[in-house]
Order: C-alpha cells, then structure tokens, then sequence
C-alpha cells in the first residue's frame, strides 16, 4: 500500500490529470469502463493497438476485481486514471480477500486450463505492472502504458 | 456492448459454423458457453469459429473455448477459428492458443 | 441539499446501481464524460433518441460545473450515476459559487444572446430536473430521465 | 471526440461553406469561434453551415453561431444551416434558434 501512495504524491508534482470511477462489482458494467479507458486513452494520444491492449487489460483486471475481489453481494470497486503527457497509469483496488501468489506463469498451451490467463495478459499487455495486496483487505493493481513505446 | 451468435450446421462438411458478433466477456462468456456446449452436445462435430465480428474476447471468452475444445478433444474433434481482427490475433498469439486452436488467417 | 440526500437514501433501497465518477474541471474531458452516459444509458436500455438527449443534458451540466462551479484551477467535480430499471438519476456536483438565480427563462430568440442557454436545455430534455445551491459552497444538479416516457 | 472544419468560398454564389465534422463543445467551441469569425473577417458574405458530419453540438457551440450571426447582421448577411442530423434539428427547435437561422432540411 505505501509504495503505491507514494508514487501518486510524487505525481501529483507534474502534469497529471486523475480520473476517478467507483462501480458495482457487476458484469454487465466492465464494458462501460473499457469503453471510458479507450476514451481516456484516445484523449492521451495513444494509438488504436495501444488503445486495444489497455481495453484489455482493464477489462481482466475488472474481471478479476468482480470475480475475486468483491466480498459482499453488492460490493464496489475503484478505477483511478492518471493521465499524463507521455503515459497512463491505471489503478483498480477491490476489497476483497488478497491475491494468494504474485507468481504469474506462462500459460502452457498443452495444459488446456481454462482459467489462469488474466494476470499474464495484463503482464504482456501493459509496460508495468504492480501488485499491492493486503491478506482480506483487498488487491490493488497498477498498470501503465508508456506513449510511444514498442 | 452486447453478443449475438449465429450458429448453422454445414451439412456438406459435417462442421459447426459460429459467428459471434459483437463482445465476449465476463458479462456475455456464460451465454457464449451455453451456446458453445449445446452445440456440441446436439451435434458432435468439428466447430469452425467465424471471427469477422467478433470485436473482443477477454480471458473468460477464451476459457469457454478451452473447455469447448476439451470436449471436443475426447472424441478426436477440434475447433478451427478464422478471420480473427489483429487485435484478438494477438491474444492468441500472446497466450500460446494459436498452437491449441487451429487458427487461419482467412 | 438534504434534499437529495435523503432521495439517495430512499433509493438504496429498490434495486439501484450507483456510478461514481470524478472528473478534472477541464474542457477536455467533457466529451468522455457523455461517452461513459450514453454506455450506461444504453446498458439500462434507453433508445437512441433519449441517450441522445442524456448525453446533451450531461454535456450541458459538466460544462457549467467547469465554467461556473469550480473556483480553483485544479478543480475537480463529481458525477454520480444512479441506474434503476425504469429510470436513470444523474447528479453533478461542484465547489463553486453556487447558483445565482433558479429562474430559468425560455430562450427569446429575438434576443440572440451567446449564452443562457444551458439550464433551458437540460430542463427541457429530461423528465426532471433539481437544483440544491450553497452560497460559495457549490451547486448540485439532480436530473432524471425516465424509460420509455416520452 | 474532435472537431475538423473545412472551408471554402463558393466564387459563383459569393458565400461561404463551413464543413464542420465532429463535436462542437466547450473543449472545440473557441477553435470554431476562431474559424466562424475569421472567415466573416475575411470576407464579409452569407455563409452556409453544412451539417452533415456535425454530430454534436451544445449551447456553447449555439453561442458560437449567435455571435457570427450577430457579426453578419450588422451589414445585413446570413447563416443559413443545411443537413443537420435529427439530434441536433431537436436542438435548434427546442431553443427557438431554428427561427433566428435559416435551417433547412437539405
Ligand atoms: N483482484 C483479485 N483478488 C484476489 N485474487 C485475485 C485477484 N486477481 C487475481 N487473483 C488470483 O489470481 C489468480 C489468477 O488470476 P487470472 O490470471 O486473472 O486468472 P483467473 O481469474 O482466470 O483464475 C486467480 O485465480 C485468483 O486466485
Ligand atoms: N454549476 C453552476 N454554478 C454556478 N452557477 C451556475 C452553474 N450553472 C449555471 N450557473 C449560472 O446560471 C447561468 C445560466 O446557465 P446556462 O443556462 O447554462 O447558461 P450559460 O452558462 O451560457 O450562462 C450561468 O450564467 C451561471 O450564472
């Protein structure tokens, strides 16, 4: 947690603008918030591929927020964009029960699992990515997409 | 925002024509995986998965298809997708599911 | 303001999805603001014309938010959505001097003044519209779009 | 998301076209003010707004068109609005503003 408060103290010096979005921990709603981080995004500059890997990306960490990070029936989570000039970091916090391994494997194709993808997705998709967990008190991931960067 | 699938049986091929248009998500992947596991219950066949209007699939889209295909697998059937958009491409790609699925580039 | 409230209260009742959003008091990030509407107005099932009509009342309040509500230059205001089955609440909520006058006056086009337009459009496209205004301590726009009400 | 404007001036008819595409709202307005006024500047005539490809506007973008109208009217000249998609039409009509321009159908 305190890593993470940190860095945004450190950014709120520079040129951010900060974006907050709370939301019911239900499916139906994590289209919405792809289509406003692409909104986001497009706003920043970034280009149609980039736009695409953070829709993705946001959409599992949502997913996984809903799925297991919410304790309660009528739970929410937390969506925070900071826009910068050359970068967008996204952060979503759920208060859920704590990531149980940081350990992100390569999917192996012959394994045939049907779970087990989201966290690797967002890993190869986005340029860093953190993870901040408290046992029972909730995830926090932070991601960021660089502008202009392969 | 939402999920539409077309679903036909080629009787000349023997094979499973799907087209999804629109988004598979957490919110629309259970209806994709009812549709995918009943067809396979009615008709035990090859599956071909027409991408053109598919315009996302996230990981719970991509889990329904692994379980599609592991069914599938027990009677020595399989999945092929075609006409898949670069940017879900590249989600196979990235997951290793290009080897897994028979994926064509038409 | 007690007002609105107890309104909110009331609501948590009956079966309502409740969307925060905050925003920074920048042009810019208006038309993202109506994108992130018109998904949820689409999500409760809202036709073509009313999302329409949702998107310009929002526009026309977030725009008064940064014009008239927010005193500092790193400002931000508040949009809360709540999404019923039959109806869609949105409230935007600013810091900024308050509302001088509630006297909204239909346009006189003989007139042709650049502006006064904003609170008479807002009022005319949706089912209801209220105002709670703090001198110097902000203005709150409460407005309601039914479905299928024409 | 963004706001193009193209403009000529039609020799033949001595009038103005502005082709706006996009949103006209508070973050686009002040760059169509620039334009709207600049061309009045340059050449004081009638001037037509082509609609078509606006897909947005919003009291701030209205307020544009009232000063340029204000502007014509002092030498007695004309906005005329052409092609405008319903949403916006509902505009002009609610705000009384389609009797202060020369709106058209097409
Ligand atoms: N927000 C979260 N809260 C708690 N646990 C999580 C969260 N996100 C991911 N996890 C854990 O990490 C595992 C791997 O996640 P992921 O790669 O997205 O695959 P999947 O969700 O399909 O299992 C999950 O099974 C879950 O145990
Ligand atoms: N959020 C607000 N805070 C303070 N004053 C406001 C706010 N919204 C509107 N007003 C006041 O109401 C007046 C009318 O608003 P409006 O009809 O939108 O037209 P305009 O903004 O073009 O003046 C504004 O000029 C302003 O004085």
């Amino acid at each position: 947690m305190e890593e993470i408060k940190e860095k945004v103290n450190e950014n709120e010096e520079v040129n951010m603008d900060h974006i907050k979005l709370s939301m019911p921990n239900k499916p139906e709603y994590v289209s919405i918030i792809r289509l406003t981080a692409s909104a986001i995004a497009s706003r920043i500059g970034f280009n149609i591929d980039d736009i695409e890997d953070i829709k993705v990306a946001i959409g599992e960490a949502c997913t996984n927020a809903i799925r297991h990070g919410c304790n309660k029936i009528n739970d929410t989570y937390d969506i925070d964009f900071f826009a910068y000039e050359d970068k967008l970091e996204i952060k979503i916090k759920d208060t859920g029960k704590g990531l149980c391994s940081l350990n992100i494997k390569e999917p192996k194709a012959e394994d045939l699992k049907e779970g087990g993808l989201g966290l690797f997705i967002i890993k190869t998709l986005m340029d860093d990515v953190k993870f901040t967990t408290l046992q029972n008190k909730g995830t926090i991931i932070l991601m960021t997409k660089m502008l202009g960067v392969e | 925002m939402a999920l539409k699938i077309n679903k036909l049986f080629d009787e000349e091929k023997k094979v499973w024509i799907l087209k999804p248009y629109g988004e598979i998500d957490i919110y629309t992947a259970p209806k994709f995986k009812e549709i995918l596991l009943n067809v396979i219950e009615t008709r035990d066949s090859n599956i071909i998965i027409d991408g053109k209007d598919l315009e996302y699939i996230d990981s719970t889209g991509l889990g329904v298809l692994i379980s599609g295909l592991k069914r599938l697998k027990e009677t020595d059937k399989n999945i092929t997708i075609i006409n898949l958009r670069p940017n879900i491409s590249k989600l196979f790609e990235i997951t290793g599911l290009n080897k897994v699925f028979i994926v064509k580039e038409v």
